[in-house]
């Protein structure tokens, strides 16, 4: 009889919050958007079962000797993962587009204004006493405009720890909200004529260039913002495997066994955040309207130096191109595609977006590195 | 009366001071990412045209088929184990 | 000359116990089973070998700063490696033949008696005074009878660590014992014409039911059976990742290269439980009797159940199924298989052998949750 | 003599505690386990019963390319060895 | 204004010091001897990579909390990441031409001449008062003489922590410089005549032998040095797993994602070891010496025990496969069957080669045992 | 001077010590090694005759076609996956 009442007073339906039940919910959710809508699923299917785990009542999952808090001390606080994450990005990131046609950079630094512009709204809901964000904190929230989840991950991991879940969270799901946040503020701010602009077919580049092009990336930061050089330092290390051809055995397993595990263990790790009691509080929407703001942001100030670099340039630039600029790789340049498409079913900007849409990376990694020198002092 | 107006301008001051942090921060920070990314552009034009001039030949490669990349890859390590 | 001494005082030959030549030839056995004998040779060879290792006199392996005393601590300890293979079991595991023929699912629950048969039995042993176990020990050495190596070893961390090494290599032993252990007790409670019963095919399953399942799965126990839910829970992502069709790349990696490299550390980690001093004790020859007795029990329950099923449901059961409840997957399905073979040649069973095979990896993970919510209290 | 036996009478005690501990764990927990799959055997027909209502088109599919792809493997892993 | 300074004051240009500049030129050469010459790229890439990372001013990465440097702590200091390495090559390796022809273990003992007269070498310069070397940071000295990375990062892990980085890279750098250190050696020792020498062909050996001998292997060890045990039981483990034909799939990912894995990590923590302030030392230049030295006494002592072996064996030994004895597997082998093709352009020497060269490996994981045993007591 | 002296004495003793330290590392080094690997040349040895007598059945392989297999699995791996 006892043991009885022992099981009932163990359950779940005993022992079950209304916080959990709607974290529940949120992650099935989730999980439904990942599988069904396929928004970003590596991640979104990760997140949200680990946060369905996390949310399970009277069982160390997410907490103590739990196995994902356990992965998430070593993987994210120690900042393991998203370095290990960014150097497999390097590994898959082709930046022939960019080497291309190297003007694309512009686009990928005026998306940063997302970053900048979010982390004076954070401050700003401060000073209105809305929210009470310190300045590390709103760095640390304002990189979600970088659309770029490793570069939000380990910002976050060095400014605000504290708010680390839910900024994963909102970076993670609006980069899978890329195609619905970003097409009407592109045809907002682009005209019918401008979004029809087919560019010139992309040069070929040679594989010195591509192998060169890492190592000049990783010096320049060397000399100028060694704050990035964890992430730039691993993204051009991940890229020189996959260009300098002589370690294509290093290169295809960063690519797929690597990044794999990490991913999959990155995602239970941030999904150990979403429990109810840590992701159910005020600054949580906070920092998801922010988040939206600053998705936003990025994407307008991309398209609007696209349309500038069109007005100054020589070749055609189509303005649409610059909403790559936000990063949220290979999303933001299939998004521009489309809205290309539909304006000039003729017009396939793919390649011309994967330009701004890798100096995206890069930027908001150069971005990530002046938060940190400038707050972290 | 005297004490919650100091509190009050203190309070103004605090806010104050966030304000210009952001925006110091704002206009310094996107400064220094179109610097570097603007040295960026520089540096890898002036490589390239270093590169097609010192090594035209090199053949241009794009990194489309991994896949086959890595079967020849396996090939080329078999052969050179034997 | 002083040297000479001291590469003969240093020598295996000097230093050797007859405990470790003994462990020295049962690891060797254990290696000629797995490769000979093809036995569980995945984790017969490595367990051997890592047995090997730990009884080399004279040498920090399974001890101090030992690989394999580090490899223990971080990976069994923890319960990293019994949930992550866990995670790779649900990536390779298909339910479909479950969702098929849910009634299955009791098979596999039947099956369970094994294990708390045996936590009386030591409780039994230690009353009469021939052992000494505690109740959270012999709720351990029960668990062997779940013929499920991952659990075993997890719920042996988490109630008897002292008593890990032993029961893990009871567990796996008997695993590779299957097709010894099985058939006698499976001829013996069952007739003729039972053997011979044909089963009707299974339907299909659509991909549907087969992605909704492990949420179900996991849901029921987060609200009935929270202490269940680290290894069900594991259980269940991998196979949403095999099932949802989105993460394919993720799901590739834990069926091949994470399980592998945990499989080759899990193995090498339980091996450094062989050496002698902690092997071969009284103990030990307890737990692989009551190891033995656990899966007779099983067996013969589940087939018991089978028989019973088999008189209750409209549709015929073959009660050789039932002793594929013990898990102890895949071995147990194809010796219910070959059995049914060596009784009727035209009677294929595997694949509704595989119901509740896979039923009685769930039914042990619900009876370690029970252990663990009854006696960690 | 008195002592020797009231251990005695305490040993049988214990014994007899763990044996009612074992027995209770057996009846309790067996009975979890099919409450437990019992209930799992409903939710997963009913479950099976909504999605082929409300989801009939849904293409069925078996696991048997997998295996195909398995034994190719495993036929491919053999190979390697001889 | 304070910003701006703030930017000058932390970036590269202010902060770099010389050693920091010329530690930049020393890892973009490595990185080019290893992309554009082809030297030991998989590890000349990995550790030139992470010295360029260890060597950016002002930022955390080979230090502290930095990645690198927790990569260092957890893969070397254990001394995890060479035993894992050492199984892959265990998993990597044919053993068969060593089977086919045991008697080749000679040369792999006589090329580990090398390590003990450089051993000796040490304690002479510090004898001259040159340099300040214990015995055991000249025993971990000498290792580098065993042409095997792996080895020599253990040895140096137990014996001289503090010299590991520049033993680690004087040992993969000698390793890459092999083609050009052995020839002449092999010439100067050798008549036109002896480089002529054809061999017969190699017997076909049973998949029997290929099981039994790690086995054997391993035992012999344990028996008689038990101090090698940790190098010698994970290559023979990384063996049995590849010749047993029941665990391919470990095998295949311990030669593939795991080795990777490791090599990646391994490399870049050893390039944490090239910063300015460890690496511009004057140790690191008699070590470097040294280590040449070494390299150059094992071949020049393998080739004269083949010399030898020509004139004892019935059978005709061409002595150049000697200079394979060092291991530096397969390079050296590839060395030997090149200048024993300029010698004869219709003798191929490679697989005869190939015996020694894996003898070497063994034949310096002994050696490595005994400093070992010797040295840290 | 008698310090100095001293000192000078001291510092060829050690000096010494580690030469002949070095000497008989190098001499039973060098010796162990060929000893260890002169009893694993006699085990092969005997091992390989041992197993020719009792199993020559068993069919000689070469593991040249390990890369082959490897190949043709990648190339398999790649189709599964397309
Ligand atoms: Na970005
Ligand atoms: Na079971
Ligand atoms: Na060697």
């Amino acid at each position: 009889m006892e043991l009885i009442r022992q099981i009932w007073f163990g359950s779940g339906l005993y022992q079950i919050t209304p916080g959990q039940l709607i974290m529940l919910g949120i992650c099935l959710l989730l999980l439904y958007l990942g599988i069904a809508r396929r928004f970003e699923p590596l991640l979104l299917v990760t997140i949200g079962f680990g946060g369905l785990l996390s949310n399970i009542p009277g069982v160390e999952i997410a907490t103590g000797n739990g196995l994902l808090h356990l992965v998430y001390v070593v993987g994210i606080e120690t900042g393991a993962f998203p370095l290990i994450i960014f150097m497999g990005v390097g590994a898959l990131t082709d930046f022939g587009p960019l080497l291309a046609n190297p003007r694309t950079l512009f686009l990928g630094a005026a998306a940063q204004f997302g970053i900048f512009a979010t982390l004076l709204g954070a401050l700003g809901l401060t000073a209105l006493g809305v929210m009470d964000f310190s300045v590390r904190e709103a760095a640390a929230i304002g990189i979600i405009g970088g659309a770029d989840g490793p570069t939000a991950i380990y910002v976050a991991g060095q400014l605000a720890p504290n708010l680390l879940g839910a900024i994963a969270v909102a970076a993670y799901s609006y980069m899978a909200l890329v195609p619905l946040i970003q097409p009407p503020i592109m045809k907002l701010l682009t005209s019918e004529a401008e979004r029809k602009i087919q560019m010139s077919q992309l040069r070929e580049v040679s594989s010195t260039e591509r192998i060169v092009f890492p190592l000049l990336l990783v010096l320049l930061v060397a000399l100028l913002l060694p704050s990035a050089a964890p992430l730039i330092g691993m993204l051009a290390f991940g890229n020189l495997m996959r260009e300098c051809g002589v370690v294509d055995r290093l290169s295809h397993t960063t690519q797929n066994a690597l990044i794999n595990i990490v991913t999959i263990f990155l995602g239970l790790a941030v999904g150990s955040k979403l429990s109810a009691e840590q992701f159910l509080v005020p600054s949580t929407l906070g920092i998801l309207l922010l988040g939206m703001v600053a998705f936003a942001i990025g994407t307008a100030s991309g398209v609007l130096m696209g349309k500038l670099l069109n007005r100054l340039s020589s070749q055609p630039i189509n303005p649409l191109i610059g909403a790559a600029g936000v990063s949220a790789v290979p999303m933001a340049a299939r998004v521009a595609n489309r809205v290309g498409l539909d304006a000039n079913p003729h017009n396939i900007l793919l390649m011309h977006a994967m330009g701004p849409n890798v100096a995206g990376v890069i930027g908001s990694a150069v971005a990530a590195g002046i938060m940190i020198m400038f707050t972290s002092s | 009366m005297r004490i919650i107006e100091r509190l009050q301008i203190e309070a103004d001051i605090v806010q104050g001071d966030l304000i210009n942090q952001g925006l110091t921060l704002m206009l310094v920070g996107m400064g220094t990412v179109f610097v570097f990314l603007t040295l960026l552009v520089g540096a890898t034009t002036l490589m390239s045209h270093l590169v097609l001039r010192f090594r035209p030949a090199d053949e241009a490669v794009d990194a489309a088929d991994d896949d086959v990349a890595a079967i020849t890859a396996a090939v080329v390590a078999h052969r050179r184990r034997h």
